[in-house]
């Protein structure tokens, strides 16, 4: 139990609780929006690997997880003080929440330990072999997404005590998945006999990105930990930065191939949700048009022509959205934060702290480059010990049948 | 007695079946396909990247008949998949030398129909 | 910042907050319930301009639609002191919603301003220009939502001030957009070579409605804006009422067409939703059974028999369902309507305030002459700019190619 | 209105709506759950049976349901006190939850009326008449669910007043709902001509499988009725059993067919959030872990080798996964209840109180039992009334165009 | 050698399946078709508009054989698909003059099995 | 002229379709079917109940050609569809007596290209 009681609050223990479950069903969500942009043959391969990370993830993280990153530390790691939740009970622990159950902050921050995992998904779609997909997900937990946790949220963490703001995961979730992602995508190498996303069912991708947005007001305004102006304002900016995004990406589209598509508003969309997550708590309605306006800019440059070049099949763009997005968001926190949005964050270089911009540079490039190394030591040891790949005859079969013994949809029945 | 394949636009089906219909031709077995001709598709983009669309909808309606239903079946078609414009399609046609109704287990012409 | 600060309640809040989640989750509803009425080759079309309406306007209502829809102004519409949120904070602005953030407030409206041009798209489906809806989806919103929400929910509204009962937006959402529905389908005609919906996927037309259902408790109950009796008396009657008039529609699919279906129970559900909205803070149970079990009476003979023989294309029955839904709703508020139920309501014609319903068949009828007029000046100046409806051979080919380059499912992959 | 007026909560009212609504969705997402399990003929027929359900249900609930389950009556069965709602207000009812407005829990209460008897269609799928389907439904809401939610949950019930642990359904949901299905799957006998799930749609599966995790935060977290920390650990017990029990289903999978599936995954995940529905206010997360991960093991025999044994054709395995798994998880609370967790609980036989598992133990039997024989006795009368089974010309065409007119998605267009 | 073509009810399509295998027709290929013909649809009923059902699903079954195959493959599948109702289907047998074995390259009857 | 209806493994169409092409045959229709052959399906598992998977997904070709294109034709698919795995499929060549083409009305060799 945590040293000091505090009283719990009813209405922000509801909206946490809440947001937890908005948070949960992104996972779900997101299998649609990668699900529905993969060939046919491996929309359960999709599935199952995000369906897993919400299983998998939801154990250890109650096992060791939060322990490891919210636990009692040093500057880089937490500790296994609350493994098995052990002290982690029905009363507040005010360091982190006051006002809400500990536990209800432990299983918000569960959520968070979900997803990321599952964005890298999209880099090494259509060609990981599922057993080796299950240990690598359990090392990068344990590996890189605890540590960067502790170190940008947990109490003592270096990144949180350098001042770096990252109000809803833009380093600790996007830069992250999005780096770790490209690692994979270079290390496993192009899938065989295609360079293009499938696309076989985009009312699914609409529907897994409608999810997204939903489940984002909570991923973002939840993160204020209470029912208050702060989440009014993290969700008005989040919704408007999405918007926005959405727009702009349309935009891009209109311009550079002629017409507007479906699959591109919905990446926008998704571009400016990533965008903004760093920001959510401390900028305002301007900053959040500016930020989503501008991230589906760069994102769709990244994703139709620099990647083209570079050649690397990040085939769902996990890192092209994620990892840019979320490396902008984070810089732009650096440039538009201020402290009349929040007064526990900080003001911005465009609000006349230019340090803070330095800080959040200093932040994306430590998680750029841990978050590189790591991963790729952890493909390296997989692939030695059990193969990263799926052997190739299973990869031409597809992962649905070679990997899980089962099709997505009967052709007769 | 014949095979008649016809490869037709799929807003014409319901044209082509009633003008099939008109000429007493009522038994056509209609199934999807792709196909690729001298007809160019539209262009898609899915996130920036083009793909030529090369292989297009298009509709296969099959219908065995005497011979004397050959013609105005042939007519029929025509009246009812052209447009005037490249992607129309084409009609094949086959010997067809033996049909079977399966209910009765009839041969022949008195099995096509 | 509001002159009047007042406390910020944590259960309010959350309340609002995630009911304003939940309306923004009804137009990606909305997307799957008309996107799978539709033919496989327009789908992508439906969800496109859904999702542009979630985009847009969001952006548009923060810029200046909030401001010219609830800021200050005369009898008919706001000003542009909010633009761009000016003003519009973290604190409470009691005359519209003590004990919340102004934010809150603000963004819960702008969902309601999202999904009302959306629900038009149900009746010029299939047949559009996409870039002429664009342009006409911004200027109703502008010269037809903001001016009818002022009128009905601004301070100084005329019928606000009139005393029209509108709990959660029968004349501004539902009676206005089916009007300016049934306008868009006469001015652009039918549909070439098809007279039916083409129902390609039922089972998202299930989806979708669900998503409606589920959301609806967030549109009606969130009206409320606290966690109160009241919020709980209009959850309960909007679930009653939608539940009551899908077992309706069924009935008179069971009597009329022999077996009851899918689409006509779920078509049901949502005008059983359509029809309570306006009267889900004012009647009790008695009052939603009533209005539930006859709206879709009403919706059937309207959508079965009475459309078949005017002959206009409604083609999802964006008119049929949500604009005579949405009429009788209203009227059905001015006979129904209790005090007991809320205070700071009014009694109906049938509690003894025939005065109520007289109101009422004004709200109505205003609400539909200006609705009306308004659209068709803006769909005539669009048409005439750029041209309101698809090329022939683009509606040949199908909206999702000729207006978005893509399509919605692929055959072989 | 109720006698005692108590103060309304604001959290508490939020958490409790919200949690309605979150349930209110399980039913279409069991829709798709079971949904996509059918072959494509039979679809809609699933989904129209879930959906009217809701619509039917709600109803039927307002006029006597709740009256008759939780109003003032002997220890078997409430009475009439309560129809149409009389005096059930916007005041609270301390007797069964103080703090929220007795509407509040009346409609918390409805959706699991609803999703109960919806639960059962997995047994009987693919071969039901509709018309007996809605005869059959309603009898058993009010025979069978009202009596065992009266005896278990009602003021005076017989198995509350024994002191049987439910915190959220274990007995009067899904024991109730599992053993109904046996006795229709019996009842009714095999399907024609297959005996195979035809999993048309896994997809589908997997989102339904989402939507019931998530609502069922809802389910159990919002049995609370309070935003406290109660409801956080039921909250994190619920993420935790279902996250174990998709991992050892998986796992049972892979050792016993080779590979591990997603319809298996998802069905785990099912199973786990039904064992811990009972026990999810009483045990900590060590005993969310032995529940999750051990159901799994009990239910995948059961369907995998003692269905397939023992030949009857429980087609979606509602008794296979609701009856088998709840029956295990009101056990289960009877020997990891802890009085740490829950003061107003019980301690259970692993903390030194065999009288708990006793007591579990009969209320089980005693569900059991009565579910049976009232289930079997309305299976013979519907059927000699009108027939029960869908002719079987009907059964081959599929239910979707034999009982509703309407085919779930078109071929060519 | 023949080229056997069946239009069956979709339902029949594993006692077809069945039927072959026992005759020793052990390759087949198999896609879904719509027809029209003599029987008569369900009228389909969306938002009270009456869709006269006339296109029905049925499975095309193909199969290329050597002529001794060609009598036990047609019984076969009348006996699979007979249910004596109007929709039972037809079979088309055509001439089949070249067959190749793409994995091989061998030609005719050594290449059809 | 002939019909050439070849088989094919899915996963080979793009290789198919850029050998007929580079053979300068242009004009061809597609659709899905399923197979059952030599090639064993992988076993499906539901809900642990086995499921012997033995439609194996398949893609049809359809070319109809003047005979100098036969062989170019028959040489290309082979060479897209090859692996030397069992599952590669067959080609079947059915006379084809008469083509017209439905935008022109033409007939025979011209209205087959
Ligand atoms: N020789 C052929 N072999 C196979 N399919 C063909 C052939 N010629 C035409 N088709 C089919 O007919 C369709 C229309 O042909 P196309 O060349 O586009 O137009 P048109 O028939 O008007 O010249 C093609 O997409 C293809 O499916
Ligand atoms: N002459 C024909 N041409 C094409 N298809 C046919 C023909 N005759 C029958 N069919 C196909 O066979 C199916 C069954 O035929 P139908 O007339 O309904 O029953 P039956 O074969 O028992 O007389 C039709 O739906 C159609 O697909
Ligand atoms: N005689 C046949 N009749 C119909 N279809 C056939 C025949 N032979 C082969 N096929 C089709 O070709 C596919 C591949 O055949 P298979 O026997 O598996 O391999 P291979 O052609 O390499 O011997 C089958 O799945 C089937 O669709």
């Amino acid at each position: 139990m945590p040293t000091t009681p505090s009283p719990i609050n009813g209405g922000d223990t509801a909206w946490v609780l809440i947001s937890t479950a908005l948070v949960m069903l992104m996972t779900p969500g997101l299998a649609l929006f990668y699900g529905g942009m993969v060939r046919r043959k491996n929309v359960l391969g999709i599935l199952m690997q995000c369906m897993i990370c919400l299983a998998l993830i939801s154990v250890l993280w109650v096992v060791y997880g939060y322990s490891l990153a919210f636990g009692k530390g040093n500057a880089f790691i937490g500790g296994f003080d609350w493994a098995m939740l052990k002290g982690v009970g029905q009363d507040a622990y005010p360091d982190y929440a006051p006002g809400i159950p500990h536990q209800a902050f432990m299983i918000f921050q569960a959520m968070f330990a979900v997803i990321t995992p599952a964005l890298i998904i999209g880099s090494f779609a259509e060609r990981m072999k599922f057993s080796s997909f299950v240990v690598f997900t359990t090392l990068w937990l344990t590996f890189v997404y605890c540590p960067i946790a502790h170190m940008v949220w947990g109490l003592g963490g270096f990144l949180r005590t350098l001042g770096a703001l990252d109000f809803a995961g833009g380093t600790v979730v996007h830069i992250n998945a999005g780096i770790a992602g490209l690692i994979t995508a270079l290390y496993l190498g192009k899938r065989l006999g295609t360079d293009k996303p499938g696309m076989h069912n985009v009312p699914f991708i609409v529907i897994g990105a409608a999810l997204l947005w939903f489940g984002w007001f909570g991923f973002n305004a939840g993160s204020a930990l209470a029912a208050n102006g702060l989440a009014a304002n993290a969700f008005v900016v989040t919704n408007t930065a999405a918007a926005a995004a959405a727009l702009s990406w349309a935009l891009m589209e209109w311009i550079f191939a002629g017409k507007p598509t479906m699959v591109g508003t919905v990446s926008g969309a998704v571009a400016g949700l990533v965008a903004i997550t760093p920001a959510a708590g401390f900028v305002d309605i301007g900053g959040a048009l500016i930020i989503g306006l501008l991230v589906s800019v760069i994102c769709y440059m990244m994703v139709a022509f620099v990647k083209a070049k570079l050649g690397y099949d990040d085939t769902l763009d996990a890192f092209g959205v994620h990892g840019i997005g979320g490396a902008f968001g984070a810089l732009a926190t650096g440039l538009l934060a201020q402290k009349a949005v929040n007064s526990a964050g900080a003001d911005g270089l465009f609000y006349g702290n230019p340090t803070q911009f330095i800080i959040q540079i200093k932040a994306v490039l430590f998680t750029v480059v841990y978050s590189a190394i790591v991963t790729w030591v952890i493909c390296f040891v997989v692939d030695k010990v059990m193969g990263l790949r799926a052997a190739s005859e299973d990869e031409v079969m597809g992962l649905d049948l070679s990997q899980h013994h089962e099709r997505a949809y009967t052709i007769l029945d | 007695m014949k095979l008649i394949i016809a490869i037709i636009q799929p807003h014409r089906l319901d044209d082509v079946k009633r003008e099939l219909y008109a000429a007493d031709v009522n038994l056509i077995t209609v199934s999807e396909v792709l196909g690729h001709g001298r007809q160019v598709g539209v262009d898609e983009f899915y996130r920036g990247v083009k793909e030529t669309g090369n292989l297009l909808r298009k509709i296969q309606v099959e219908i065995a008949v005497n011979e004397d239903y050959v013609e105005p079946s042939i007519k029929a078609i025509i009246k009812g998949a052209r447009t005037g414009k490249i992607g129309d399609g084409k009609i094949w046609v086959l010997d067809l030398p033996r049909v079977i109704r399966i209910r009765t287990g009839e041969e022949g012409s008195k099995a096509i129909g």
